[in-house]
């Protein structure tokens, strides 16, 4: 079996993004989404730091730091561009305006919930930033994630062990392994890697997971 | 490739429903989406809500809706205006009905329905008719009612520059409701008193971002812009 | 007695805003204030309708349509003007940040209730606008009212017999006959014109009035 | 006349009294005040309680204010940066307060202090460890957090310039909590690359009016600005 690259996925998680969407992309793994995306579709990205219609990392000395993301790394700003504060700029998460939101995960339940800022470890000190609001800021809550962690437990549960970030908020998960969506009858497998039979999915996945063709 | 461009009035308004929810922006004069509105007329659609400051004057626009029968019912902050006629017939003949709303609790119910907001409590209206059998608190020694968002369908708003992606500028108080509305509205169309070029717009100083605007129509004015 | 004229009722309200207020005038007899300012006093004016720096009338064939006020009638914008939306122009009234707002009454009650938007009669169209606001949009709320009905009721009572517009938020009234000031021990006589008594002033006022060296 | 002018930071930052509640705008690097809380350092105002997005890295600004045991409270949505050690070893031990706030509740919150809102429903952090023991509400069929306001006494804001009035514009993503900030606080602080007469930015882009700042004070950067 072949896993899927990160570029690999991040390109997967472009294909599903249509042509003149509005999107923000997590920090992390969901940021290589931007590099991937297919040629000829106009895409809006939104940071929650206040900006519409930001563009790729500025080539090196040309770094504005008025002008970063929401990983506070520099960016740029493309025709078309709108600036506007942080009011606001959650208002248009908060509101729907998104379509897509693409996030990083340390879990996803099998009814969507999602783990994504806290370890619950009792010395980590905890911080948040946006990401309560990402998962439940879009029409679509995407995930990118490993399939399992490294020492081998499936992230894709029927119940999150770590502190959850949304309830019910992801519409579907982009692993290494395969892409699965999230449906009221759980997890639904769409597609997965060369030499994976969906047995060996199901084994990795530690939730039911219904075959591409079941009734949703 | 994004183009929010409508060929024409018609053609940016055809698609709204009977029973629809239309928010048309405009203090008066300042800011009122007349073209917008006469197309709606002409586009036919009825049994409609209007969310507006005003529910309109003389014969035209709103009070042109109005006066066909389109309209169901009105949510807005001051029904009364001069030679505000039409309405005031509908009105005392029980035809129309009227949601009364303090202009300051209507934009900031129609800024909830755009940022998400389940409800709020604000502090106008308190101890008046207009908060009869609403939920009231007390917070921090500062009575409060409770509010819930206004959202709409469709909201027609008129703005002084648009471009291909649906950023707006607006022009002075003409600004008023516009860009709460855009927000708040599943379809947003934008008349225009002309489209620039994408990346015209000083993205410091657009006021809605694209992302609340479906449609954007040229209707170039007569009367001299800055 | 020689009762206050409009103008003069202006003058008076006008002296008591200091320089590098924010202010709102009510539509109506408030307006007035405006050309009643001292010369060299700064005082930014707000018009709920989404602008701070309002400037007067323009010369006649001047009119900018897409400049007015809150009486839709056209206005100017002085240097340092902003506009803003009309969630942003109520925020700053109900935020608390105008220093003064000046309105028009159809009565106070001694415990600094409003009435002014709704004669209560069955027939009337209801319109509030921005009345419920304002009444509740500065940290002092003025109020400028002829002193008695045509029929010669006082509007200064005990309690309002019109729907109120805000409860206990008028600080200071001014009318054709006197400077009234509403205190927690209900309304205090601070100026009258001459030629009236104080027990003149106060039987003409509804309510129970106290002499201005009473202890509030 | 109104000037609100200052002529130095120190004399900007005067009056902060010990226990107050101060904001200081920022993301990161962008849009911090960095001047001005230098000189909040230096003025030695203590029992600060500190309302910002982060909670300061490497030895600087809010760090320094940390470090001189000068904060007794930190709300924020992200203490955790490259190099927040200050933050993390006074927390570790127990001696400062964190509340964690989701960022966009923050800004939220932040908003209606300034907007004179009492309390909101929020969606955000439903169902999370960040709304344990909070009022919770279905409308609609979807479920919200009760959410207060958070002013403060003092705002430490960024900005591109000012004017004698107060009015201000910002630079690209440096805007970020500076608006909502300088409309929630008693006393706004406003550090600017240049003051400019008053009538020189354009009243269609100005983004905080000058009503919500109290004080402006010139800090020239080296960096070069638009």
């Amino acid at each position: 079996m072949k896993r899927f690259s990160r570029d690999e996925m991040a390109a997967r998680v472009a294909r599903d993004i249509p042509d003149g969407s509005y999107v923000n992309l997590g920090i992390g793994l969901p940021t290589l989404v931007a590099n991937n995306l297919p040629p000829g579709r106009e895409i809006v990205l939104h940071s929650e730091n206040g900006i519409l219609g930001m563009g790729p990392a500025p080539a090196p000395g040309e770094e504005d730091w008025d002008l970063v993301n929401a990983g506070k790394q520099p960016v740029t700003q493309v025709p078309g561009a709108a600036f506007f504060h942080h009011a606001d700029a959650f208002a248009i998460m908060r509101g729907g305006h998104l379509d897509y939101c693409v996030l990083g995960a340390f879990q996803v339940s099998s009814r969507g919930d999602l783990a994504n800022w806290h370890t619950g470890n009792a010395d980590a000190i905890p911080a948040v930033g946006g990401a309560m609001d990402l998962a439940i800021g879009a029409r679509h809550v995407l995930v990118m994630m490993e399939h399992l962690t490294k020492s081998g437990d499936s992230k894709l549960v029927e119940r999150c062990t770590y502190p959850l970030t949304g309830v019910r908020c992801v519409s579907r998960i982009y692993t290494d392994l395969a892409v699965i969506d999230v449906t009221t009858a759980g997890f639904v497998a769409r597609e997965w890697v060369d030499g994976l039979s969906f047995e060996e999915l199901s084994r990795l996945t530690a939730a039911p997971l219904a075959p591409p063709d079941a009734a949703t | 490739m994004i183009d929010k461009t409508a060929a024409s009035l018609e053609a940016a308004v055809s698609d709204v429903r009977d029973g629809a929810t239309v928010m048309i922006s405009g203090f008066g004069d300042a800011g009122m989406p007349h073209e917008l509105v006469d197309a709606l007329l002409a586009q036919g659609a009825t049994d409609l809500t209007i969310v507006s400051n005003n529910a309109g004057n003389g014969e035209r626009g709103i009070a042109a809706l109005l006066k066909a029968g389109r309209v169901r019912k009105v949510v807005c902050s001051f029904p009364r205006q001069a030679d505000s006629h039409v309405f005031d017939g509908l009105y005392r003949s029980g035809r129309i009905e009227l949601e009364l709303v303090p202009q300051g609790n209507l934009a900031e119910r129609i800024r909830a329905a755009g940022a998400g907001i389940g409800a709020f409590f604000t502090p106008t209206g308190f101890g008046t008719l207009l908060a009869e059998g609403k939920e009231t608190r007390r917070i921090d020694g500062r009575d409060y009612v409770l509010e819930y968002p206004i959202g709409a369908d469709v909201a027609l708003v008129k703005a002084l520059y648009g471009d291909r992606w649906g950023n707006l500028v607006y022009r002075k108080t003409g600004r008023n409701f516009g860009p709460i509305m855009a927000s708040a509205a599943k379809c947003t169309i934008a008349q225009v008193h002309d489209i620039v070029p994408l990346g015209a717009l000083d993205p410091e100083a657009v006021v809605t971002p694209g992302i609340f605007v479906r449609r954007v129509v040229k209707v170039s004015s007569r009367r001299p812009m800055r």
